[in-house]
């Protein structure tokens, strides 16, 4: 139990309070408010952080802390008490931890954002809307039920679509949260399809309600295919959120937005929601009960969605030039990553389960531990990368160079972003990524589509190791290629970074102490031991290949653009090869595609109903209109000669008399006075002359 | 002690004047003059009637006539100084806006 | 706890009276013994006389009665008038003068023509200047009455006298001492601020009567000005009647007369200005200040643009009365300001004198009142010839939006520190 | 010899009234009439003293002789062109 349960609420009532204050008075506010939201965020995580200790000190390592639901109020009440929606949050391990992770990464890129947009326009905006897209975030990592978690979810895509068109006199910043509106949408439209039918289903949208009732509602009113589809809304909506496959399109584009809202999406906040919300589905992919039959359609395809889009992306990443899009498809690949995990080890619990024996839940905390990580490398390259933007004012990598002088901190915390992200022993990256690949080789064994998903995901380290270090050198090695005069970031900024790049190094590490990642995130089974002590030696193997494959990535690159021995040129030599940089660098013409569909198909279905409205149904009603105007035309000679005739007679009549009536009204008050005035003398007189009859009339009787 | 009809007949003489005032003055402000002539009258009947049924709240109800008095002298000579700004005159029979 | 040099002016004018009736039935005896018939007049002021007759003592003859008060009035009117109203006068001009760095006004009895010695060469500049005043309502005794044409006579006429009167009305309730006052009411605050209140009809109409233009807007000014800041003084005594409960000037200065805080010998007094009301205290004097018209607020009469303002068009003694009886409203109401929050006569006392039985105070509660008049009379003579005119939009702005919302703040105050029961009314 | 001084008192102050009454609706000139108003008043006033209501009286003193004259001669003068202006559809203002 958590000791002041208050407190949870406090967690997101900071940041709320921070936005309305600052959307107020902001413009009053000295840094636009910015202060105010810093101490909101910096108040959110401290109750993070005490609630985290306190799940931990409760559940203990290795043991399990009783999810805790703390109660809000009925929001939308209902005959049947329990089915009726309430405002609640709920505490377990994965939310706590998801808190403080949140919490923390909000308040260190909020007061990077204090330097980073210390000379902006509009500062009030941009505070308010991030500490309302952190109210966001943190509200969808706590909620209890389905709805609520929707609820703060569509608050994030709000905030998303206002912060990436913050600086909306760019038409092309406009446009990307346009897109980034539009295409998270069709995802968030499959999410609200999928809460219905829990809703029609369970009668419920609490977890641990639906996690409770899944037994004795299958197979009757939860069929098999139902199942099937319920996980599979559902991710599609974490599709649209973290940017998978078919609908990654937006995210490259959200990099308009300010860097520190970048960094905010990609590390903290959005694109990971949607990995919670998988992580969430859990209790669709995994069945408590042995009678369930896993839907393990699902589970393949949150797999192979994962794994085809981890290398998709990566691909896409090695040709980009423009430092942040390289880091946002480097995003995408590594959210497909945990996708993978999760649906790795998703088949194995599930298959598990099914044959009664006990789960094994590594790909899960695998995946999140993948996700804990990122986020700190994340932030930290994203931050890295605002603070070179800031110094050389643009984006484009063929315009830096030897910025590693003139940046000697932000050089130094890159590199070691650099190296979590390609996955470099002792980095936090390695670990997890590790750990996802060894996982997904495990499920092998069950389904040997695993296998090829295990292959694309080292091919992904290797591609990820090398654009990574492509960015690296490109930016900080060799010559200045720009015409400005790059300086250090202010302490502000910088601050944050090594704060970050501290992390990078622990938060790998971290599990060391805790033995295993997943007694933090716990689902179903705590973790038995860490993968790199006391595992088979074949772990050991495929944590050695995908280390091994970074390595020679890094090298790659090392060779290509740091020392330029191999020029970058003979990868385009050939025309097969000049054809894949061409398709890389247009993205697979995936964006040109959905912009032509849009063209044709839905602009050509608008004029064909168009065309079918004018025409058709335009020329029934007009039909129909001058039946009428026939009809009418008869009518009218009758209503003017006759009708008219009487009704004019009449108020020819009534407009003589009152002609002379309101001679009567004079406007003069004293006129109307005086007939006030003999009003009361009649009125007087009445009743004396009244009481005088009555006496006479008495005086009659007797 | 003063006979209470010499006093009812006083308040009701004042009334009549009053009432003179307010139906043939054609000058807004005597109007409202003549209206404080009448609205002393009745205050007047209040203090005499609390004197003599000797319960303090007549005098009670009397301050409050005093002060409704004030408030409308004053916002009656608002009206007649914003009826002046647009219509250049006070004089009731010229002022016929209220007309038809 | 001082005493008051006249215990009671009533019984001392009545002592006074009984005395003259002597000296007149005394001759009323003498002219018996040629006009026999006088005799029984004689009797009848006669007190022995009286008691043989049977009937009852001289004092409570309706005569006696009425004589004694229209005595114990004119005592004080030549009090108010003929003492402290020159005295005031005297003090303004030698003060500014002064304060202007000059020697200011110089008659003195010795610059008088029938002064019998050394009269070849008098020093009409040495003298202290009492007799400047006199020397002036003389001239303007002497000095024509003119009525403008086209005036309307009779209100020119009346409004000086509406004004005179009415400021002669505040002293037939305002206590000099626990002793020296004509009437003691029990409303008797209530009374002194009908009076006042009755100056700016008389202004507005001497300003309209007079057919001039400066008049009329003076006299416009005047009525605005004294509307707008008799309301928040009004507002502000409703705030210390909070703490009095009472309205009776007597009664209001028997609460002050303790001491708040002891410190040995020393002790603060309970005056009200040392007790929450002091923000009432504040918007009572500077509506007071504008009630006499002194310099920052004197814009119904600024001579720079209005002449003389509405007193423009009276000359001879009638402008003399508008204009002296100024100085008679500020007595009055520095009298006020000490009566409401200063304590009014309460003084510390020294010693007694006896004198043929009678306890005679060596410092009485007169002069304490007097100091205390005086000195808050010089600080405004002081404000007035220290700060300049303020515009009469200005004015009116002070008035309606400052001071009223200050006395309203007073009022909560007082009803806060009331009902809290922070203070205690003595 | 009893003589009701009271009465008297209040005969006199109704006279006054009366004819003070009728003096401020019949008069010509306006400011006159609000000065005969204020006149009025007060001696309606005084007839409260006759009835032992000191404190009625002295409000009636301080606003119908303080208050609401003033302010009808400040209507007065701000609704004429001119200083005295005599001319009226009366004769007279």
């Amino acid at each position: 139990m958590i000791a002041y349960e208050w407190v949870v609420w406090l967690i997101l009532l900071f940041p709320l309070a921070a936005f309305v204050l600052i959307g107020v008075l902001g413009r009053y506010l000295p840094e636009g408010g910015g202060h105010v939201a810093v101490g909101a965020m910096a108040g959110s995580f401290v109750l993070s952080l005490y609630v985290f200790i306190q799940v931990l000190q409760q559940g203990g390592l290795g043991g399990a802390f009783t999810p805790q639901t703390i109660e809000g109020f009925v929001w939308i009440p209902s005959l049947l008490p329990e089915n009726s929606i309430k405002i609640s949050l709920l505490i377990d391990n994965l939310s706590a931890l998801m808190l403080v992770l949140v919490s923390f990464l909000c308040l260190l890129i909020f007061i990077y954002s204090l330097g980073y947009m210390h000379e902006e326009e509009g500062k009030p905006r941009y505070y308010a809307e991030v500490s309302l897209f952190a109210t966001g975030m943190l509200g969808t990592v706590s909620a209890d039920n389905f709805l609520q978690l929707l609820i703060f979810w569509e608050i994030m895509g709000l905030c998303s679509y206002l912060l990436i068109g913050f600086w909306d006199r760019k038409p092309e910043a406009a446009a990307a949260a346009k897109k980034a509106f539009l295409v998270t949408r069709i995802g968030d439209v499959l999410f609200l399809v999928g809460v219905l039918v829990i809703w029609n289903v369970f009668a419920t949208l609490s977890f641990g309600e639906i996690q409770r009732k899944m037994a004795s509602l299958y197979p009757g009113t939860l069929t098999p295919q139902l199942l099937t589809l319920i996980p599979l809304l559902l991710f599609g909506g974490a599709v649209g959120k973290s940017a998978q496959f078919p609908l990654h399109a937006w995210l490259p584009d959200a990099m308009e937005g300010p860097t520190t809202v970048s960094a905010l999406i990609h590390a903290a906040t959005m694109v990971k929601a949607g990995v919670y919300l998988t992580a969430r589905a859990f209790i669709f992919l995994v069945p408590l009960s042995s009678a369930v039959e896993p839907p393990f359609t699902a589970i393949l395809v949150i797999a192979a969605i994962g794994g085809f889009t981890t290398l998709f992306a990566a691909t896409m990443a090695v040709v980009n030039f423009d430092i942040k899009r390289v880091l946002a498809f480097s995003t995408i690949s590594q959210l497909a990553y945990m996708f993978l995990g999760l649906g790795a080890g998703a088949y194995i619990m599930a298959t598990d389960v099914s044959r009664g024996e006990a789960v094994d839940s590594a790909g899960y905390s695998a995946a999140l531990y993948h996700l804990f990580n990122h986020a700190f490398f994340k932030a930290l390259l994203f931050l890295g990368a605002g603070s070179v933007i800031h110094a050389v004012n643009t984006n484009d990598m063929r315009e830096m160079g030897g910025l590693s002088k003139p940046l000697p901190v932000t050089s130094k915390v890159m590199l070691f972003g650099a190296l979590a992200l390609a996955g470099i022993v002792p980095f936090s990256g390695f670990f997890s990524k590790g750990e996802i690949l060894s996982v997904t080789f495990d499920a092998g064994s069950l389904n040997s589509g695993f296998y090829l998903l295990w292959a694309l995901g080292v091919g992904t380290a290797f591609l990820t190791a090398f654009y990574t270090f492509r960015l690296w050198f490109m930016t900080f090695r060799g010559e200045y290629r720009g015409h400005q005069h790059p300086h250090e970031s202010p302490p502000v900024m910088t601050v944050p970074l090594m704060i970050l790049a501290g992390f990078t190094l622990v938060s790998g590490l971290l599990a060391y102490p805790m033995q295993g990642f997943g007694n933090l995130v716990f689902f179903q089974r705590p973790e038995a031991a860490f993968p790199l002590l006391g595992v088979p030696f074949q772990h050991l193997l495929l944590e050695g290949v995908s280390m091994g494959v970074a390595v020679l990535g890094l090298a790659l690159a090392w060779a290509v653009y740091a020392t330029k021995r191999v020029p970058a040129e003979r990868f385009t030599a050939s025309r097969g090869g000049a054809f894949i940089h061409r398709m890389l660098t247009k993205r697979y013409w995936i964006d040109d595609a959905y912009d032509a569909f849009g063209r044709t198909v839905v602009y050509g279905t608008a004029r064909a109903l168009d065309w079918f409205d004018r025409r058709v149904i335009d020329g029934i009603v007009n039909g129909v209109g001058r039946a009428g105007v026939v009809v009418a035309t008869g009518t009218d000679r009758f209503d003017r000669q006759v009708v008219d005739g009487a009704v004019n007679a009449i108020s020819l009549e009534t407009v003589r008399t009152s002609l002379r009536l309101r001679q009567r009204q004079t406007g003069q008050v004293q006129s109307y006075a005086w007939v006030v005035v003999l009003g009361i003398v009649v009125v007087i007189a009445l009743m004396f002359g009244l009481s005088f009859l009555q006496r006479w009339w008495s005086g009659l009787g007797r | 002690m003063i006979p209470l009809q010499y006093e009812l007949l006083l308040s009701a003489m004042l009334l009549c004047i009053g009432l003179y005032g307010v139906l043939a003055r054609r000058n807004g402000i005597i109007v409202l003059m003549s209206i404080e002539i009448i609205l002393n009258a009745s205050i007047l009947n209040f203090v005499a009637f609390s004197s003599y049924s000797g319960d303090a709240s007549g005098q009670v109800f009397a301050l409050l006539g005093i002060a409704v008095a004030a408030a409308e002298a004053a916002v009656g000579l608002a009206v007649f100084l914003g009826i002046y700004q647009t219509h250049g005159t006070i004089e009731l029979d010229k002022i016929r806006f209220l007309k038809w | 706890m001082s005493a008051p040099l006249i215990p009671n002016l009533f019984e001392v004018c009545e002592v006074l009276v009984l005395a003259i009736v002597w000296v007149i039935d005394q001759i009323l005896y003498a002219l018996a013994g040629l006009i026999p018939p006088l005799t029984g007049l004689a009797q009848w002021f006669d007190p022995v006389a009286r008691q043989r007759l049977g009937m009852g003592p001289l004092g409570s003859e309706l005569l006696i009665v009425v004589i004694t008060w229209l005595i114990a009035v004119t005592v004080i009117v030549i009090w108010a008038t003929l003492v402290n109203l020159l005295t005031m006068m005297w003090v303004e001009r030698k003060f500014y003068s002064r304060l202007q760095d000059r020697y200011g006004i110089m008659i003195s009895i010795w610059s008088l023509p029938f002064w019998p010695f050394n009269r070849a060469r008098r020093p009409t500049h040495r003298g202290t200047g009492y007799l400047q005043n006199i020397a002036d309502g003389v001239k303007l005794l002497q000095k024509e009455n003119i009525t403008p044409r086209n005036a309307d006579s009779a209100m020119f006429h009346i409004s000086p006298v509406l004004i005179a009167s009415s400021t002669l009305m505040i002293f037939a309730a305002l206590p000099w001492s626990s002793g020296f006052y004509v009437a003691n009411l029990d409303l008797g605050i209530l009374f002194i601020f009908a009076a006042f209140s009755l100056a700016p009809l008389g202004i507005l109409i001497a300003g309209w009567s007079a057919n001039n233009k400066y008049t009329l807007v003076g006299g416009l000014r005047a009525a605005a000005m004294l509307m707008a800041y008799e309301i928040p003084m009004i507002l502000s005594v409703i705030a210390l009647v909070f703490f009095t409960g009472s309205l009776n000037p007597l009664t209001i200065v028997r609460q002050q007369d303790r001491p708040l805080v002891s410190f040995g010998a020393l002790s603060i007094p309970a005056w009200y200005v040392f007790s929450p009301q002091i923000l009432g205290f504040i918007v009572f004097s500077v509506s007071m200040m504008a009630e006499m018209e002194r310099i920052p607020f004197d814009i119904p009469e600024a001579e720079a643009e209005l002449v003389e303002g509405w007193t423009t068009e009276y000359s001879g003694m009638r402008f003399g009365l508008v204009f002296g009886f100024k100085w008679l409203r500020m007595i009055a109401g520095a009298a006020l300001i000490a009566i409401l929050y200063l304590g009014g006569w309460s003084g510390p006392v020294f010693t007694t004198l006896s004198v043929g039985g009678v306890p005679v105070p060596i410092v009485p509660e007169e002069a304490w009142f007097l100091l205390k008049i005086y000195l808050i009379s010089v600080v405004f003579i002081w404000i007035s010839w220290s700060v300049p005119r303020v515009r009469i939009d200005q004015i009116l702005n002070i008035g309606w939006k400052k001071l009223i919302p200050y006395s309203l703040g007073a009022i909560i105050i007082a009803a806060a520190a009331i009902a809290s029961g922070l203070w205690s009314v003595g | 010899m009893d003589v009701d001084w009271e009465l008297i008192a209040f005969l006199v102050l109704g006279a006054f009234e009366v004819i003070g009454s009728i003096l401020v609706v019949t008069n010509k000139r306006m400011v006159r009439a609000a000065f005969w108003l204020a006149m009025t008043l007060v001696t309606i006033g005084a007839i409260y003293l006759l009835f032992l209501s000191e404190f009625v009286f002295l409000i009636q003193v301080i606003v119908y002789a303080g208050a609401v004259p003033v302010l009808f001669v400040f209507g007065i003068m701000l609704t004429r062109r001119t200083i005295m202006d005599e001319a009226g559809p009366e004769g007279g203002p």
